[in-house]
């Protein structure tokens, strides 16, 4: 298996899902000519033509809007958000129009489109640029949202959200874009709803997703050093939601803990741990600890985003209180 | 506000369509306005619920529009849908059916008024979010492009949508990638309660086509002859590759804003100038006066419509309730987990 | 005091206000002439004037942006949303902008705007028209979220959300309007941050907000004859929230149900049985039970509808497992 | 592109402001560039982070719109604002000791380069959303017309803005209220990699001004003068009541997009082209050719403005972080419970 990068690896699903079905496209600000303002889409223009990697204008509204009218007129978009935080004046047509299209019509309109955007914190970008967003999609039903961590999900989740039906929100990592890992080439589908158990422990459970999930193996390391063996598990998909491994793996450590980056209040994790409770809380020593961002807009300043910012360190001292 | 250009137009279509067709605009006109009569009969009686919006005054233009038509170019629409479902050949029965919220309506009971949908003549939805539709049939309009069909898309939506960022991104997209988009807008004077020059700085709304490069008509949308005229250039052109268009249909809505609005911020003298120049009215009159059509050809038709929207009533009425178990059903297309 | 509807309550709120301050300022679709789609402003116009009464175009994005506008200008503008569901298009002016100025220029802008929104369903209005995006707010520091149940609260808590200084998202819900109540005449505040305890009761704490805080007394009446004695918190705020009425009442009851209309998975439900949690576990004998609406784009059909929203009779199934 | 009108308004300009208005003017040009070289310095030593765009080339526009302003009117600016920020007048130390992060920031650290704030001098904010500022502006136009003041609200954005919605609902909203608004666009080319023609269906940017009954105007942006000029007539049409302009400053950045972006999409000839028209040059030549100014006079200013620059970095670099207790303060301006 070769190691590329997760951006390589999103390139190649792009690349090998537009080869396989010509219905598939990409649309979105500087994906074209710039190849993507990460370079995701690198490129592609090259090999599909102008036809199948349109660059738009700045109107996220109605790119995605575009995408969603061109999903229901037969054709597969795959709209690239330059990044989450502008999806947020897309929000009108992915809540109200792409979320609800297959239902309100009485399942008589299918809109199989894919909407990528990067996000994510970390890089002093300042309060308007650094946000994650999956607890918005993750409430509101209709919509399918993935959250890859590694190269090889970021793959294989891409490659099976073009492959069915249903609006994804696709959200990946600004940081993660350079990270190297093993990835199977060609053919290779990771299904939706099947959370990834990344390590395996007795002590506590790590429940993560996107770019925590290394930070909680950064933590599960140290804190192995410190006689506690902590289990960690990546959900990979918010929607659905594989709450059976998390509650599996509970009901041997009694004690976990939700590490995401949106902020901690009315995030993924409290909805997360809502539902582990309700399966589990028999099983439960002890509350459900979060770590996620504070309830701030980022600062710029680079000590005080750190703060900000969920980290290994957190992690560690909650798992320390807990066990 | 009848422009003279109008008028011109509207006798050229006179006599380039053939009587059947004439009739047949008629015929359609008289099904939507029968329909929502109806419709507020109906909703008066707790058959139908929700917001309601009727068409009655505007049928020329759904009907004028949609004529220029094949049945598989696209429609997009609003809330106020009825008429442009019908035009385009949706059965009253599925419609009326949707109204009651029945399993047999167009949309399954799921959508209401608001929200019909009839995927087999490409009627591809009332959207309830003004202004909502116009980049849907952006990306439709892409999809024929995609697949080099020969097929337009025709977009209505009102005069207050014509505010929405969306308008904007739409005609720009439309118009940069050359799309076979006709933009209908229904102006009607009022957005609600609020006057059209209380929304907009420009009340000549076609002239918003200018700065993107397309052509942009007003016509007298209470005569379908100039609606159905004006339709066919913008398709002509659209199916030619030349892009989209924008047309600014002038009309008038009989009623409040939905039933539930009693439009008092508009004069009885206002509704009575524009009742004078209704779109029925005005065809029927030069179909005795110009085609010598008799009387009673009228008159048959009349009544077959009648018949239809009787039975469509009958239909919706008795009608199964979609099964609650049903209830999760369709939320996604793929059960792939817990939610699904 | 005055019996006097949920609607008129606020008709005061904003008539004293505007009489108090001559800052403030209504804006919004309908809200002069027409009196307000919901008749919230009816009259406001005739007294005030159209500097103070402004009807705007239909464009949610920048009424909003230029209500932030104004506030930055000194102004303390009120932008009526004709409802919740057209919030979506002014999401990026709401995230982006109102929640975030005050903190990342320093702390050197306000923005106080009070942004009113009718919201909830039950009315077969569909699925574009029925839905209830509290926790979208709620999970975006920078905004406070207000969302009251009673004509009393109406009042006070809109005079609270206008006399402060940072953007307050203040939540209607559209089956209250007629609802009647004893309101205070004159100078009446309610603060942020004080939940209301509506019903004392010993077996099960029913925590809520908005108009299924009578679904939940309603629930209580019932749960009343089966010999269940339902204790009913009123949570009147959700930002910032008050998770200590909770927790003291979950002491004595050991048992809690959280019951709030927007969807099921990823509301504001679980945020504060998250909360809960990490502040009481060992009170609480059996995990926290949620009733909210399905996850389901609304369906128009009346049946169906019903089936989707929370319910008196939801309530008290759950809480006879529950007890 | 330097159109014979925008020659003859820049005469004017040359001929009504006194020497040492011109010299301010040239002043400002000089500290922008010098302020955005050393930036790009400084980021390239790892002093300042995130995302920053440089404002070299551009200058003509900030300095001779700005100038055409007061004190207490209004700027509203996007991430590219440097120079719009200084030209208002905000210290130089202020704005680096904002990008490198510290208290003493002009926005104490937490905005950076692109969301510098300063109250004093009411610029009111660098807005990283495309389109973002132009409601904002909006809203301060409504707030002026409604204290019934004197001021005005100046709106910087690219033409990449353009294709939002944001555009035109502003635009419409200002026009309909005659709000006192100069929006300015800074048509560079470019968005990011994306050529003005990729994206928008219309080039000539400032003839979007008149379906919303606007006067827009094109100038070359690489003539101070020519912007100073066409701000001034817009102005004092905003303070006469009459409303809103649209005026395009067609300019050219020197930099990619931002410190990361080798802008590798455009040619070095195309680049040479341009700075070969640089506005700081352009005016200099006047100067010294028109007005007689001795070059030693300009190279006082260009030393003074080193010096000031060379000091705004040293305070930047000296100065303190933000106390990390502080983290969570100012979320909200009230303490009003828990999440507070
Ligand atoms: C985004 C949005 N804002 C507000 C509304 C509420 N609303 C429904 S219809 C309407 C007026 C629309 O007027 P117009 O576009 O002229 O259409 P008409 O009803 O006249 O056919 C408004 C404000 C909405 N549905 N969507
Ligand atoms: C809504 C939104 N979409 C996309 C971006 C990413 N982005 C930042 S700057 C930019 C290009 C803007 O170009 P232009 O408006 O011409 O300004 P210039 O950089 O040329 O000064 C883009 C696409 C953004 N910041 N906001
Ligand atoms: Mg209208
Ligand atoms: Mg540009």
């Amino acid at each position: 298996m070769a190691q590329i990068s997760y951006r390589e690896a999103l390139n190649q699903a792009l690349a090998e899902e537009m080869t396989r079905d010509d219905r598939v496209f990409i649309m979105g600000e500087e994906v074209g000519y710039f190849g993507g303002a990460f370079k995701v889409t690198d490129g592609l223009l090259a090999t599909f033509g102008e036809k199948r990697v349109r660059d738009t204008p700045i109107s996220e509204l109605s790119i995605v809007g575009a995408g969603i009218g061109a999903a229901m007129g037969g054709l597969k978009p795959i709209v690239e958000l330059m990044t989450v935080n502008f999806g947020l004046l897309a929000m009108d047509q992915i809540v109200n129009h792409a979320a609800k299209i297959h239902y309100m019509f009485g399942g008589q309109a299918k809109v199989p489109i894919v909407i990528r955007a990067p996000q994510g914190g970390g890089h002093q970008l300042g309060a308007q640029h650094s946000q994650s967003l999956e607890a918005y999609f993750m409430h509101c039903p209709g919509l399918r949202v993935v959250i890859p961590a590694s190269p090889a999900d970021a793959k294989g989740l891409l490659k099976t959200a073009i492959r069915q039906d249903d609006p994804v929100i696709f959200l990946e990592h600004e940081s993660l874009y350079g990270m190297k890992g093993e990835v199977p080439e060609g053919e290779h589908l990771v299904p939706f709803g099947v959370a990834n158990l990344m390590r395996q422990g007795k002590d506590v459970t790590i429940i993560s997703y996107s770019k925590c999930v290394y930070d909680s193996m950064r933590a599960a390391e140290a804190l192995e050093n410190e006689g506690i063996d902590a289990e960690v598990i990546d959900l990979r998909t918010l929607n659905p939601l594989d709450i059976g491994a998390c509650v599996e793996s509970i009901k041997k450590t009694a004690k976990a803990i939700m590490v995401y980056e949106g902020w901690r209040t009315g995030g993924a994790g409290a909805e997360v741990a809502a539902q582990i409770y309700e399966a589990a809380f028999d099983h439960l020593d002890a509350p459900i600890e979060r770590v996620a961002t504070k309830d701030v807009p980022m600062p710029y300043n680079a000590r005080m985003e750190r703060a900000a910012l969920p980290s290994p360190a957190d992690i560690v001292k909650v798992a320390e209180r807990l066990v | 506000m009848a422009l003279e250009r109008d008028k011109l137009t509207a006798e050229r279509a006179l006599l380039t369509l053939g009587e059947s067709e004439l009739l047949e605009l008629y015929r359609r006109m008289n099904l939507i306005r029968r329909f929502e009569d109806r419709t507020a009969e109906m909703y008066a009686r707790g058959k139908i619920t929700g917001f309601c919006h009727l068409y009655a005054g505007e049928e020329a233009v759904a009907v004028g529009a949609i004529f220029a038509l094949y049945d598989k170019d696209y429609v997009v629409s609003t809330y106020r849908e009825h008429g442009h479902c019908l035009a385009k050949g949706t059965p009253p029965r599925k419609v009326m059916a949707e109204l009651f919220g029945k399993e047999t309506g167009i949309s399954h009971g799921r959508g209401g008024s608001m929200h019909l949908f009839d995927p087999n003549l490409r009627f591809m939805g009332g959207y309830a979010i003004v202004g909502g539709g116009l980049p849907l049939a952006v990306g439709l309009g892409l999809s024929i492009a995609y697949k080099e069909e020969p097929e337009v898309v025709c977009c209505f939506f009102g005069d207050g949508a014509l505010p929405q960022g969306a308008f904007h991104e739409s005609l720009n997209m439309a118009s940069l990638w050359k799309l076979p988009v006709i933009f209908i807008c229904e102006n009607n004077f009022y957005g609600m309660g609020t006057l059209v020059q209380n929304a907009i700085c420009q009340q000549e709304l076609y002239r918003f086509a200018e700065p993107y490069k397309m052509p942009g008509v007003r016509v007298d949308g209470m005569d379908v002859l100039a609606v159905y005229q004006a339709t066919m250039e913008a398709t002509a052109r659209a199916r030619e590759g030349e892009g989209p268009s924008l047309i600014e249909a002038v009309t008038y809505r009989y009623r409040g804003h939905s039933m539930s609005d009693p439009a008092e911020y508009r004069s009885k003298r206002e509704e009575r100038i524009w009742q004078e120049r209704d779109p029925i009215k005005t065809l029927r009159r030069r179909l005795v006066g110009e085609r010598r059509v008799p009387e009673s050809r009228l008159e048959a038709i009349e009544r077959e419509v009648n018949a239809i929207i009787d039975d469509a009533v009958r239909y919706a009425d008795e009608s199964p309730e979609p099964a609650l178990s049903d209830l999760m059903k369709n939320v996604y297309v793929e059960n792939g987990g817990p939610q699904s």
